[in-house]
Parts: C-alpha cells; structure tokens; sequence
C-alpha cells in the first residue's frame, strides 16, 4: 500500500492539523507515513499546505513532487497543485470555496461542500474535518475510525470537549463522498 | 467639514484606528479583502462627524487612510 | 519510555528527545529557523526530564562557549543553531577541539550562503566535515535523514563526543528538523561519560589541579599537541558508517546523505522496479568518511554518482575515497528548491546511460 | 467644495501591502521614519541599514537604498557604511533580539564611539520573526515559546532596558524612548525620530530612539489589548523620556 | 625571639616568577584573588576561566582548577561551567579588551541573567598582551599603538565605563570599581573581592568587581609612574565605589 | 612612491602599504598577533596617504561587518586578523559573498587549533579555500610567500574583488607578517572598480533604489542567486596561478605555498646543486586552484609531494587536481614548529626515491 | 621589632615597595638577579626600623616580601 | 654570494636592531636580503634572537636551523645556537658576557669585549655595534662603510645625534677582530 497527498489551503483552515491526523492514524493503523509542513514566513497571511505519505514499507521521500492524491480548501490551492496531480489522481474539492467546474478530467473529483456541512454540524471551523473524511473515504488509505479514533491524539487537552463533534464532522464528510461513490 | 478614506485593499481589520477616533465612526465591516481581513469603515451616515482630527490615520500601522478636511477659506 | 511504542514527532523534537535520552544535561542556544522546536521543547523537558539546564544564550558565539565551559566541567551539554548561527561557533568549535573538550552541536542546515532562506539545504558540508574554524581540527559529523536516525543519532553523539573527548556535530537539514515521522524511543545503557571524571574540571578536592587549555607557547608543545590530535582522527575513523542500499549487481551508484540521501532512496526503488541497477550508498558518518565501503564498490567496478543538496560538497570526498580506481560524477540540487525523488530520475538516469 | 489632504503615505513609502500581522507596530515604525526623511529632504541620500528580524523586509517598503545587515550587526554595517559615506545618511533599524541580545557589543560600541549615524529600535519584547521566544527585554512574567510559564527573574533575570545603557555613553548625541501605543505618544515618537536624525545631519553624533511597539501575533493578544498592553505594562518598566540629549546638556 | 609570619604568599599562589612586566598589577590582582580564595576556604571548590591577554597564564600561578576561555567569552564559558557545577565557585578573570570590547555582550548578558558567577575585571585601559592597542577603557589623549597621537573624544569616542553599566543591570548583586594603586585602596580592593565571592557563595547573584590597574609597559612609564598615573587621571574618569549592591538595596 | 626604490619593511608593513596603494580607503580591524603592524601601520597612514577611515572595531565580528557596510558603499575596504579572528568573521564572509559584496580580508595564519600559538602555520587552508563560513561560497584566495608579493597581492586583491563582486582573502602566515626584506613599491594604474558605481548604494537620486542582500525568499529566488553564484566561480577559474620552479626534467614535483612554498625553494635548489631532479610548484592563487599547471605536469608522468605546513589541506586540492592521471604523497610540518629548509630534506628524498 | 625578607629570585626591581614604606628603607640594590632585574633591599642597618606594617608586601606584584613581627607577649 | 647568521642576546641588548641594521646594509649593498625575528610573549624578559640572510640570489628560506655564523651577545644564545652552527662556521661571542672558553674548535671564534669596548666609548648600550662591526669584519658580508652609511636609516629620527658614535662602535669592534684575524 502506497498513497500521497498534498492538503493545501488558507492559513487558518486547519490543514496541517488534518495533515497531522492522518498521518497520525497512518501510523496507528501500522503503516510507514510521513508528514511534511510548509512552513515560515511566507505563511503569514498566505497559504498553507503539507505534505502526507502512508505506506507500507520505508519512505524514502516526504517531499512529493507528483501527488497521487490533494485536499483542496480553497481556490489558490486548486490552481497551485491540480496541475501537479498524477492522471487519474483523486482530488477532494471544497466546493464551498473552490470552483468545482475548474476540476480537469484527467483526474477524479469529489466535491465536498465542507464549510457548509461543518456549519450545520455548528462550526464551519470543522470544514476541515469534513473535507478529510471525504479524503479517507474515497481513497480508502486508512480505517476512518482509526481516524477518528486518533483525534484524541493530535487535538490537544484544552479542545478535548470538541472531539465528539469533529468526529462527527469525519463521518459526515465520509458520507458525504460515499453518496458520490455510489 | 472633513473626511476619511480607507485604501481598503492594505486593511488588515486590527481596528486600532476604531479605538482611537473622538467621534467613535470606525467600525468593522463584514467584508473581506483580498487579503483575507474584515476590513474597518465608517458608515456613510456617520462620516459627516469626522472632525479630520488625523488620529486613526497615526495609528493605523497599514498607512490604509487618507484623511481630507474642507479648506478654511483663510489667507 | 522503555516499551516499543512508536511517538509520532517532528525531527527537531526527536533530536530533543534523543538529546535527553542521551542523557544530556545542558542545553544552550540561540532562536534561529528551522530549529527553534528543539530550543522550545527543551525549554521546559531539559529540566522536566533531566533536570537539567536551559539557557537561551545572548547569541550563538555565546551559546557555544557556554556549551564549551559545561564541557569543561565534564556535563553532557549540547547546542544547536542552523546555518548562520553555526558560522558564528566556529571560533568556539576550534577552541574546544583543541582542548579537546566533547559536546555536540546540532546544524539544522537551511539555505545559504548569507541570510539565505530557511529552506533545507547540504550546503553546510565542507563547513562541517572540514572545520570551518581555524586550524588542523575535525569534528565528528553524523548525519541523520529520519526522524529516528535524530534521535539515535544523538544518543551516538554524546558517545562518540566523550570517547574522543572531542565536538561532534549532527548536520540535519530543514527537511528533517521539520518533517513529522513516527519515531521509536529507547533509553540506552547509562550514558558512558568514558573517564570524564579524570579530566574534567569539577575542584582540584584531594588531587593535583587540573588545567584545560588549547594555548601552547612552549618549543614543541603545539606540534605535540598537533600530533596528538592528529591520532586521535586516525583513530575515529574506525567509526564511518553508511547504509548501503541495493549495491551488490549496481552498475552505477548513487552516494548522498540526510535528507538527500532518503530521498534518492525513492528514487533508486523506482528505477529499481524499472529494472535498472542503481544503488545507494548513503554515509552515515560524514567525518569519519565512509572512504573503504566506497573504495571497496570501486574496486567491484561500480561507477558512482555524488548527488546533494549543494554546488559540490561531499564528492570532493568520494572522488578522493576511490581515486586511483574510480572517479564520481556530479549532481547538485539547488538550495533554495525543495527536492522531491523526481528530481534525481533524470540526472541518474543520465549517469547510468552515460 | 475645495477639499485638502490633510493625511496621506508619504511618497517615500512603496505602495503594496506589507507581511506584517494585523496591528503590528513596524507598520507604523516604518511610516514615521518615511515621514521624517522626507520632511528633512533626505529621501535621496539616505541608506538605510535593515536587520533581520520582522522587519528585514523594510526594503520593500521604503523606497531608498538598502543593505541588509547580518542579525545584530547593523550598527558595525553602518559603520563602515557611514565611514565610506560621511556625507550621506545612514541609519539602522533594528529589533529587540537583534539590538539587545546578539547585537548587544556592536550597538554599545557604535553608540560610544560616537558614529554619525540614527539607530532606530523597535522594542516589542519579543523575538517575531522566529516565532515568539523570550528576549532580553521580554517583562518578567511574560510568557514566550522558550518561557512558556512566564519569564523568572531568578532563571532569566529582568528585562534590558537599552536607553538607559545608550543613554549613558559618551557617544551618544540623542537617546529617547518613545512609545507607539496612542496617538499622541506617536507624535512624540516622530519628534523623537527628527531630534535624533537631525544629530546626524549637523554631524552632532550617534542617535538613538526606541520604540515601545506591540507584536499582538506572540503577545498572543488581539491588537487593541496588545495596545493596552504597552501602557499598562511596558511603559512602567521602560520609563518614555530623553535619556540624552547633548544639545541641552545639564539642562535635564 | 619569637617571631611570626605576618605577611607571605597565600599557599594558592604557586610558587614561581611570573611572566609579568615589572610593576604590572595583575600580579597584586592574583595575590588578592587567591588570599580571598583561602581565606572563604574555596580553594578546592573554585574554577578559574582564564581569558585571553597578558593574564591568560593564570593558570599558572593559582593552584586551581582552570579553563581557558576564547578572547572575550570567559563569562559565557562562565555561565555553562557554573550550570554545570551549581555547587562549585566559578569565577571569570578578564582585562579590559577583553571585557569591555570584543566580550562586551557576554559580560553584561551574564550580569543581566544574574548567573551565580564572579567576575575580576583588570582594567589597565589598554590592550597588554597583543602591545598597547587602544582599548574601549583608553583614556581620551592617551597614547596607543592604533592611536599614536592619542585617543581622540571626537574619532574613537570616550572611555567606556563598565562598572556603570553593570551596576545598572537587574541581575547584578554586587558591583564595584577599586584601585590597584596604594596600599589603602588594595585593602579595599580585597573586601570588595570577597564581598563578591560572598554573594555568588550565598546564591545571591552575579558580582563583578572592576580593579583600575596599571601596565607600565604600553603606558611608557615606569612603574612608580604609573602607579601615580592611576591616582591622577584614572581614579578622576572611573569613580571608585559600589555601584551596585543588592543586599543594601536603597541605602546607597 | 613611483620610482623604483626598494625599501626594506615588514610582511605586515608590504600588505599595509600595498593596500593603500591599491586605493584601499576603510580599514577596520582589530588587534591580534601576528598582524598588529598593520592596524598599527595603517592606523595613522589611511588618513594621512589616501585621506582614508581607519577604525578600531570592537571585535572581529564587527569589524568584518563594517568591511560589509562599507563594501556596499562602494569603497575599496579592508580588514586584517589571524586564525582565531577569522573563524569570527565567517558569517559576514559568507552574506558578502552570498550579496556579491568585494573587500579583502589579509589572515596571518597562526597556529590553531584554538588559541593554538602565535607561530607560523597554514592551517586555515581549508577554512580559507573551502568557505568557512554557512552555504555554498567561495572567496578567492591569494597567498603571497613573500614581502613583495604581500604588497602586489594586496593590489591583484582589491582588483579581483570588484572584477567579480566578492570577497578576497589574503592568506599570509606569521612568518611572511613578521619577516623583512626589501620590497619594490609601486603605484598601479587609477582603481578600477569595474562598476561599483553601478550597483553600490550612494543615495538613490535620479535613479531606482538599489537592494543589496542575501535573502531569497520567493520561490526558486535561492536556487537562482546560487546558480548565478556557480558560474561566477566557473569565470573565477581563469586567475588561477603558480610559480613552477625547476619542473621541466624534474622526476618528483613538490606542491607547496606561501612562505613554506619558499623555504621548500631552498631545499629544491640544494638538491638540485646536488643532481636530484625535483622542481616546485607554487600555487599563488589557492582559489582558484592552479589545477590545470598540476593536471599538466601529471600527464607528463611526474609523481607529486605536497609539502604544508599543516596536517594535510592543500593535498586534497593537489589530489583531485590530477585524479585519474596520478597522486600527490603528502608531508606535514606541524605547526608550532618554526620550520627551516633542512626540515624538507629528507621528506623529498624520501619520496624522490621512493 | 619587625623585619621583611626578599624572595629576590622572583623581584623585578619596580620599586613600588619603596614608595610605600613608610620608614623609607627600602632601596634598590645593585644586585641582578636570575632574571635580569635589580632587586630591592632593605640595608642591614634600616632593618631595625621596619614596622612590620606590611605595605610594601600589599603593594609588591610579585610576592616577593614576607614580612615577619615580633610576638607581642599578650594572650 | 650567500651568508646568514643567527644574532642573539639579552632583551635589552638591541640584537633586533644590529640584525635590521646589516640587512639593510646588505640591501643598500645591491643584495637580496631577509630578516626575520623571534617574537611575541616567550620574548617578555627572556632572550631574543633573529636570523638574517644576505645572498646575491633570490632567497628561499629566511629561517636558518644550521647558520653559517652567529652573532653571540649573552652566555645562554652561546648554549642554545653554538650547537647549531655549521662545522667550520664563524662565530662573534662578546666576551664581556660569554664564557669564551666554551667556544667549540671545530668552528672559528673571535672575541670581542663589547661591552668594554663600548663603554670605552661612553655608552655601555653600543655593545652592539661593536659586535656588528667585529662581524662584517670576519665575515666581509657587506662592505663596513655601508652598515655605517644605514645607520641613519635604522635609527630613528630622535636618536639620530648619536649615529657618529655608533659608527664609532662599529668601527672598534671591526678593528678588534682584524686584530685578531692578522
Ligand atoms: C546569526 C543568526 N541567528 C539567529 C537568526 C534567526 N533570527 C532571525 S530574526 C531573529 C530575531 C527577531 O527578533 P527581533 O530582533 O526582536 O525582531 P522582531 O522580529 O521582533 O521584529 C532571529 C533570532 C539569524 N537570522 N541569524
Ligand atoms: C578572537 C581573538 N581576537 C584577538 C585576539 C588577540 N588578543 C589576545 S589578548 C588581547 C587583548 C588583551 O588586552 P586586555 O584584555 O586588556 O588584557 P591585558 O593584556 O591588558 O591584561 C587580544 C586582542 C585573540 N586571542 N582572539
Ligand atoms: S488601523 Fe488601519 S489596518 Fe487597522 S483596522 Fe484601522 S484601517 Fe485597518
Ligand atoms: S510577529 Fe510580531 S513583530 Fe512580526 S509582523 Fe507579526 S506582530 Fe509584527
Ligand atoms: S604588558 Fe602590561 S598588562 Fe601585560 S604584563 Fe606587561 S605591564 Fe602587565
Ligand atoms: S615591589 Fe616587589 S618586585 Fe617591586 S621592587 Fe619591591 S620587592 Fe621587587
């Protein structure tokens, strides 16, 4: 088992901690993963994204050039990497920010209006969330409840009260895409 | 007679100009820039009360305001 | 923390962590990116842990002569800085060399030369493996490319430091310093400080006093002292390590180390899977240099192919390992460009056409 | 109607937006030494000396030649800028960690010397670049990344206070602490930043101003608390005031 | 006739010539250093950072543990020794180059920090070892090798004055400037010395003790000179006194 | 001063004196055996001949950053240390280099490591020649052997250095510092600063601000300073240059430089009174390196001793020079050891008839 | 009655011990020593005058001095 | 044409100055020449030396471990450097100061009573000279009328009314040694 992926999006939507998350659940699941930020001052104000492997066996490289696989919170984001995704990648789009129709052919999409879903649930801070179990559903590269079950791991002390409800965030987005898949 | 303008594109919504104005017209909008920020304003009807006293232009760390007065007819 | 439980943590961290595994007690440093996780995870662990010390040091020249003196009062101590900040020990380096005084310093290599950026880079090789101070000295270099070679690697470099009663330096690189990998800690045997209680100074109480100097004005005493040095190298030698990747049926070899040398690891199963017979020698030890493993794949017919993260550090080193039997080709990754496997198809592909 | 603009960036001040996080007072640093060149007609044949820290961008936003220094070093820069120069205007503009920590001996050393040039030091008792961790002016009791309970005076010892060193150098010409946190200090400030320069301009000596400023992103405060801040807090500690001024010596 | 010892060579003091010119102080300095180590008992708990300049033998002449600290950094070196032996007496033996120039930040952020150190600063306001440079300490109209017409106020600024400065910071404890010149003035010179130790021996802090002292040689004088020379122009620049002393806060 | 009369002076007064011929205009340094003749020298002559600053600096680290200021003024400046001075001065030798910054730096190498002694040595050989300092750099180096060639190379320095927008390092040793012998002044053709004019920063009246720097935040920025960086010391290569003595028939070629380079000369010449058929080659540029004069010599089936006075530094230069053709033996005289021409006696007929 | 006696191996002929004397009697001799340097003496005769104050000890920088004192008969 | 010689001596007997002085000489002379010191802080109050070289070709080394003559002003430099010079080597020992018994046969010695003669003179601190003077004399490295004509330009300015008693010195130490060299 080998899999990608680039989360990319604005600074304060949470992508490096789903980042972090899957990574983490990778490793509880007993795979090889990597997790890579991008990082320093050209942070400030603008985009955020890293990079995440889960595998099998050892991983040479975290950096990945070609991803097999992005999360897409926003419409910088779309721009900057779908050209960089493989053919016949799979990409989860915010479609609450981004512009689906900019989606090529060449890859599979699964929209996800995650800033929406995250908002019924009561917090559009979840989007992100949301958008990570669309991810662990379509592509499969780790047990969503070990997703789900790692939350407590990488969410800390303080916000441990709102790790039912990004659990139910995951599920939702899950859901979500498992609609698509049909 | 006098008045702001905010260069609204530089704004990056810390308000510290709101904080700072004697007649208390700058207020946070519910826009965003392109930036990303919730950008400051004072609402149409309240700009008539700008005295052109220049304080939230001072402080405004973003040179985001330009301030106009109506030329006293003197010399 | 003795169980087999795998932590999931930055590099800096687990270059933290194996620093207190290690049983270090010392902590000196100055803010600079990308290493600031270590200087703020110890600022709390160092005594949590340990209870030991954390200073932030007025700069990095200060911090290496606080890290000197605790080495001259025979402490487990350790610094760390990147590229910049390093520069500015190498004064302090030398001094401790030549007084032969063990510490570690980390180097979480970013872009150069000057400001640069705080991306990763191996532009810091010849600075570290050749002594970027003044004089006839080396540092021990290791030179981890995972998350868990930082942590083992530091409980090494305490060792090798108080073995050799020398500096050691771990040259880690941005891509490792913040990467995120699972990680396996393990407590080694209590930390063996090799007789450092015969040299150190700690209270001349019941026994001549003891002086540690590098200063030899006396007819001789600097050459004898040279010489002295000088064997000690001979000696650390013994201690180069690499891994060897895919080598035996090889027609060409790759060499890279740290972060590179991973990455090239991909690179290398890739082709691999092509059919094409690559390997990887990826030295572990950047001084000692593993200079036999390679002579040896000469000697066996290979042709090699340096590959960093810089405009030609390390391949002065293998060209000198095997010269007289072999030569090595060139390719050098710009720092300021984060390097990524595919970058390395085409340039080895190239040298194994060639 | 005839209308007049009262309040406007000064052309020196390139027109883009800057890195800075929202209510960081660099933004307002940089504005009144943009003012004050241009005021004193000196926009041309000014050479500015930038450090790193924050604000090692200021080169993208004042429109005059710039070098960049290495951290703490550019009082040394300035020098020899200055010595290759002596008719041109040189100054330095320098952060907390910068200034007070690694580039403690070159500032003291500049300063006692007596070179003609203006050091302009934004203290927010941090360092910001690197992402928080305590400086040599961070208040007891403040918290940062490498003092995550609050700084100890007993392990870390009391915050620097720099004009009272600059100030007590034979040197120096002008040394004044300000403070960026209201707007009346502001204009203060901007007197401040026109005594010092002009020091150098009539080849007096070594101008010093520090700036009380707030760095709300590691305070960890939202702007306007990070305002308060600096009254309630900082300026008790850093007492505002001349702490040298040779042109009225005696007088205070 | 019976006869006692009133005065010899503390048993510290190893017994060779030392390489010093005629008249220099540090010799009376050293003699002090270790009378005071005996007479607190601290000889076999005390570890020396030498520094670089004429005094960088001490070593050999005070039978104690020693380490040599690259020029200027003895307080840095200081710091990690002390950190790492909380139980044992740390202290720093410096001259004026090397103190109060290159090793400028790391004196006053050891001061500043409140390390548990002691510091001996042997003030002859010139470089000894390396041949009469000019020093930060040079007297204005003092003669030096880089300033052969003497130390200009206008081009190499005025002395600097340490002990003002380390008074001044939070951490220092005790903090006072003596006189190697006459007889009076090396007993004060050996109270203040042990009221440094004292405090680093009770936890207090950090204590630093600044001895004007002469250096016949690169003055040009002879030593009775320059024993005179101390009294009439170095005693007048550098005020003797405590300037800092923390156990009687306020009364001073 | 144009007339040729030779004068009889100090190493250190040949390089003070060459540098104010050269136009040099800022001094700054600070004090440290074995050079204090040149702040000494300079400290009222940089005033009074060329109506220059001479300042003082509190230290080397400062003193290499006012170098930096006033390079980027556009002025011919300087600054003069031995070994331990240096090792300060790495960080501002590598942002001039990475802003493409000129000035000359003289080093008097002394012993080292550390405080070492204030006898001659080259042990700054690597440091010099490999970028001591962070990032991928290199400084030209020069290394006069003589008092004469103190003061010409003084003059080639400053030229090099704003021909190519870099740092020039002198590489002297006490022995050329401390020594006499007459020297032949004369006055070069008006500076040539190749354009300072063009990119220093003097007030930007009438025309667009100028930037000098060594940060590259902006995607590939870094990768391409480098790049550029890279193929300015590809042009450097074309400076390289030896003094080969002796070579033509000769069976054995000695490698040697600086004063060593020509204490070895006497040693040469005494064999070859004596028939033995050794020449000597120079290396008057250390970077670059003379390769090519060696690459030729070796393919002319000479065999190589490099003789240093050091541990072994240049060798490594010697070896990758002539790699694949032949190999260079190596002799070291330590440093703290005053080395004679009888000392190389022995190591020379050794490998002469070997 | 007191006396001083001279290391004068390790003396360096400064002659500070002279300027503080309080009874003037030490003087330099003509007297080189190892190290090259005209040692200082207090002539046989002088001897009875010293004090035993010790300042000449306190201010020698090269621990050249002793200085020994007749017991008072007291305790 | 290649002579050299090791001058040795006391700090305070000037031996740094009469070695500047002959190589001077020797450049004035039209040769190639070297001088070089002993320096630094093994000087302070201990012994001081310097080697000079005078040849009519380049010269390589300007550091003598086997001179071909000695300058010998005090009995410790006769300890140190008589071992050293070359088996029929010539050698000056001021014999005010040195045992000159201790002057080995398999090298030639001349003796000169410098420090008598130059108190003769009226100053005990011109020994030096005389020792010069007796050198060139034995050795005819450089012609005794030129090191008199440089004196004006080794000593300085201040000093320069006492140049006619130097060359006074130089002159009674050459005529001691052709004394002895009849
Ligand atoms: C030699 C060196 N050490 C450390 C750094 C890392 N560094 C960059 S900026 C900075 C400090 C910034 O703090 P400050 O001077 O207070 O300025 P601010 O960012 O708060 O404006 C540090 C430590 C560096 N670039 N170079
Ligand atoms: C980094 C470095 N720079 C310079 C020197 C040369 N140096 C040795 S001692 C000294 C200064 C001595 O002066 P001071 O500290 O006043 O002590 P003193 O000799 O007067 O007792 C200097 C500059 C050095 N050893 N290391
Ligand atoms: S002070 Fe300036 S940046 Fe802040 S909210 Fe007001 S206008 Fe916007
Ligand atoms: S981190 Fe602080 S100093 Fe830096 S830009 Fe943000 S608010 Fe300003
Ligand atoms: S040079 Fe000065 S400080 Fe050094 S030993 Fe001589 S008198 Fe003392
Ligand atoms: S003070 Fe001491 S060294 Fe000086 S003359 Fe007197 S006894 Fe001798």
């Amino acid at each position: 088992m080998y899999q990608d992926v680039i989360i990319a999006g604005f600074g304060g939507q949470g992508v490096m901690l789903i980042g972090n998350l899957l990574a983490y659940a990778g490793m509880e699941a007993g795979s090889e993963v990597t997790y890579i930020p991008v990082y320093g001052p050209e942070m400030r104000g603008g985009t955020a994204n890293c990079t995440v492997v889960i595998s099998s066996e050892d991983i040479g490289s975290p950096i990945i050039q070609s991803p097999k696989s992005l999360i897409i919170m926003n419409q910088p984001s779309l721009d900057k990497f779908q050209p960089k995704l493989v053919d016949g990648g799979i990409q989860i789009l915010n479609s609450s920010l981004v512009d689906a129709a900019k989606a090529e052919d060449r890859v599979t999409t699964y929209t996800v209006p995650a800033n929406e879903i995250a908002d019924k649930l009561g917090n559009t801070r979840m989007a992100n969330m949301v958008a990570l179990g669309a991810y662990v559903q379509a592509t499969g590269c780790v047990p969503l409840e070990q997703v789900k079950d790692s939350l407590k791991s990488v969410i800390s002390e303080r916000y441990s009260h709102l790790i039912p409800k990004n659990a139910e965030a995951i599920q939702a987005g899950a859901d979500h895409v498992a609609e698509q898949m049909k | 007679m006098a008045r702001v303008e905010f260069r609204e594109e530089r704004c990056k919504g810390c308000m510290l100009c709101s904080t700072v104005c004697p007649k208390q017209i700058i207020c946070q909008s519910s826009r965003f820039n392109k930036q990303g920020y919730k950008v400051a304003e004072v609402k149409e009807e309240d700009m008539e009360n700008c005295t052109g006293c220049t304080s939230c232009a001072l402080i405004c760390p973003d040179l985001v305001i330009k301030v106009y007065r109506e030329e006293k007819k003197e010399k | 923390m003795s169980e087999k439980k795998r932590i999931f943590i930055k590099g800096n961290e687990a270059i933290s962590r194996g620093a207190l595994a290690a049983g270090c007690t010392c902590y000196f440093g100055y803010p600079i990116t990308p290493q600031n996780d270590i200087p703020e995870f110890l600022s709390t662990e160092m005594a949590a842990v340990n209870n030991g010390e954390f200073v932030q040091a007025e700069s990095e020249v200060a911090a290496a002569n606080m890290l000197l003196g605790a080495a001259a009062g025979g402490a487990r101590a350790m610094t760390t800085s990147s590229s910049p900040g390093v520069s500015l020990m190498q004064e302090a380096i030398s001094y401790m060399a030549g007084s032969e005084l063990p510490g570690v310093i980390v180097n979480v290599n970013r872009g150069g030369p000057g400001l640069g950026d705080i991306g990763s880079s191996q532009g810091d090789y010849f600075q570290s493996t050749r002594g970027g101070g003044h004089g006839d000295y080396r540092t021990l270099v290791l030179a981890p490319g995972t998350c868990q070679e930082g942590y083992d690697m530091m409980i090494e470099a305490f060792d090798l430091a108080f073995k050799y009663r020398n500096p050691v330096l771990v040259l880690a690189d941005a891509i490792v310093g913040q990467m995120k990998e699972p990680v396996t800690p393990w407590e080694p045997k209590a930390a063996d400080n090799h007789g450092a209680e015969d040299w150190c100074i700690d209270g001349a109480k019941g026994r001549e006093k003891r002086l540690l100097k590098s200063l030899f004005l006396e007819d001789g005493a600097l050459a004898g002292q040279n010489r002295n040095l000088q064997s000690k190298y001979e000696a650390m030698q013994a201690e180069a390590r690499a891994d060897v990747f895919e080598c035996d049926d090889a027609e060409l070899v790759v060499v890279a180390f740290g972060s590179i040398g991973r990455i090239v690891k991909s690179t290398v199963r890739r082709l691999r899977s092509e059919g094409k017979k690559v390997g990887l020698v990826r030295p572990l030890t950047l001084y000692p240099f593993p200079s036999e493993v390679l002579r040896d794949l000469a000697k066996q017919g290979k042709r090699f192919l340096t590959i960093e993260q810089n405009c030609g550090q390390m391949v002065d080193d293998v060209r000198l390992s095997v010269r007289g039997i072999a030569d090595s080709e060139f390719h050098g990754h710009m720092p300021g460009d984060l390097p990524g496997s595919d970058d390395f198809l085409a340039p080895i592909i190239k040298h194994l056409e060639d | 109607m005839s209308e007049k603009l009262v309040f406007d960036a000064p052309e020196i001040m390139i027109d883009r937006p800057t890195h800075y996080c929202p209510g960081c007072h660099h933004g307002v640093a940089h504005r009144l030494v943009g003012e004050v060149l241009t005021e004193m007609g000196l926009v041309d044949d000014t050479l500015c000396v930038g450090s790193i820290g924050c604000s090692v961008f200021i080169y993208n936003y004042l429109d005059v030649d710039a070098v960049e220094a290495p951290h703490g070093r550019a009082p040394a820069v300035a020098t020899g800028l200055k010595r290759a120069h002596k008719d041109k205007f040189v100054f330095t503009y320098q952060g907390d960690g910068d200034l007070a920590s690694i580039g403690l001996a070159e500032i003291v050393h500049a300063a006692n010397r007596g070179e003609k040039i203006s050091v302009v030091f934004v203290n927010n008792t941090v360092y910001g670049m690197t992402g928080g961790q305590m400086a040599p002016t961070t208040l007891v009791g403040q918290k940062a990344t490498t003092c995550p309970d609050g700084r100890c005076a007993e392990e870390h010892g009391q915050a620097i206070r720099m004009s009272e060193i600059i100030g007590g150098l034979g040197g120096t010409a002008y040394c004044e602490r300000v403070s960026l946190d209201s707007v009346k200090n502001i204009r203060r400030a901007k007197k401040a930043l026109r005594k010092a320069f002009e020091m150098q301009v009539n080849g007096t000596g070594f101008g010093f101003v520090e700036m009380l400023s707030a760095c709300p992103t590691n305070w960890k405060m939202d702007p306007i608390a990070a305002n308060t801040r600096i009254k309630e807090e900082m300026i008790p500690y850093f007492p505002l005031g001349v702490f040298k001024d040779v042109t009225k010596d005696g007088e205070e």
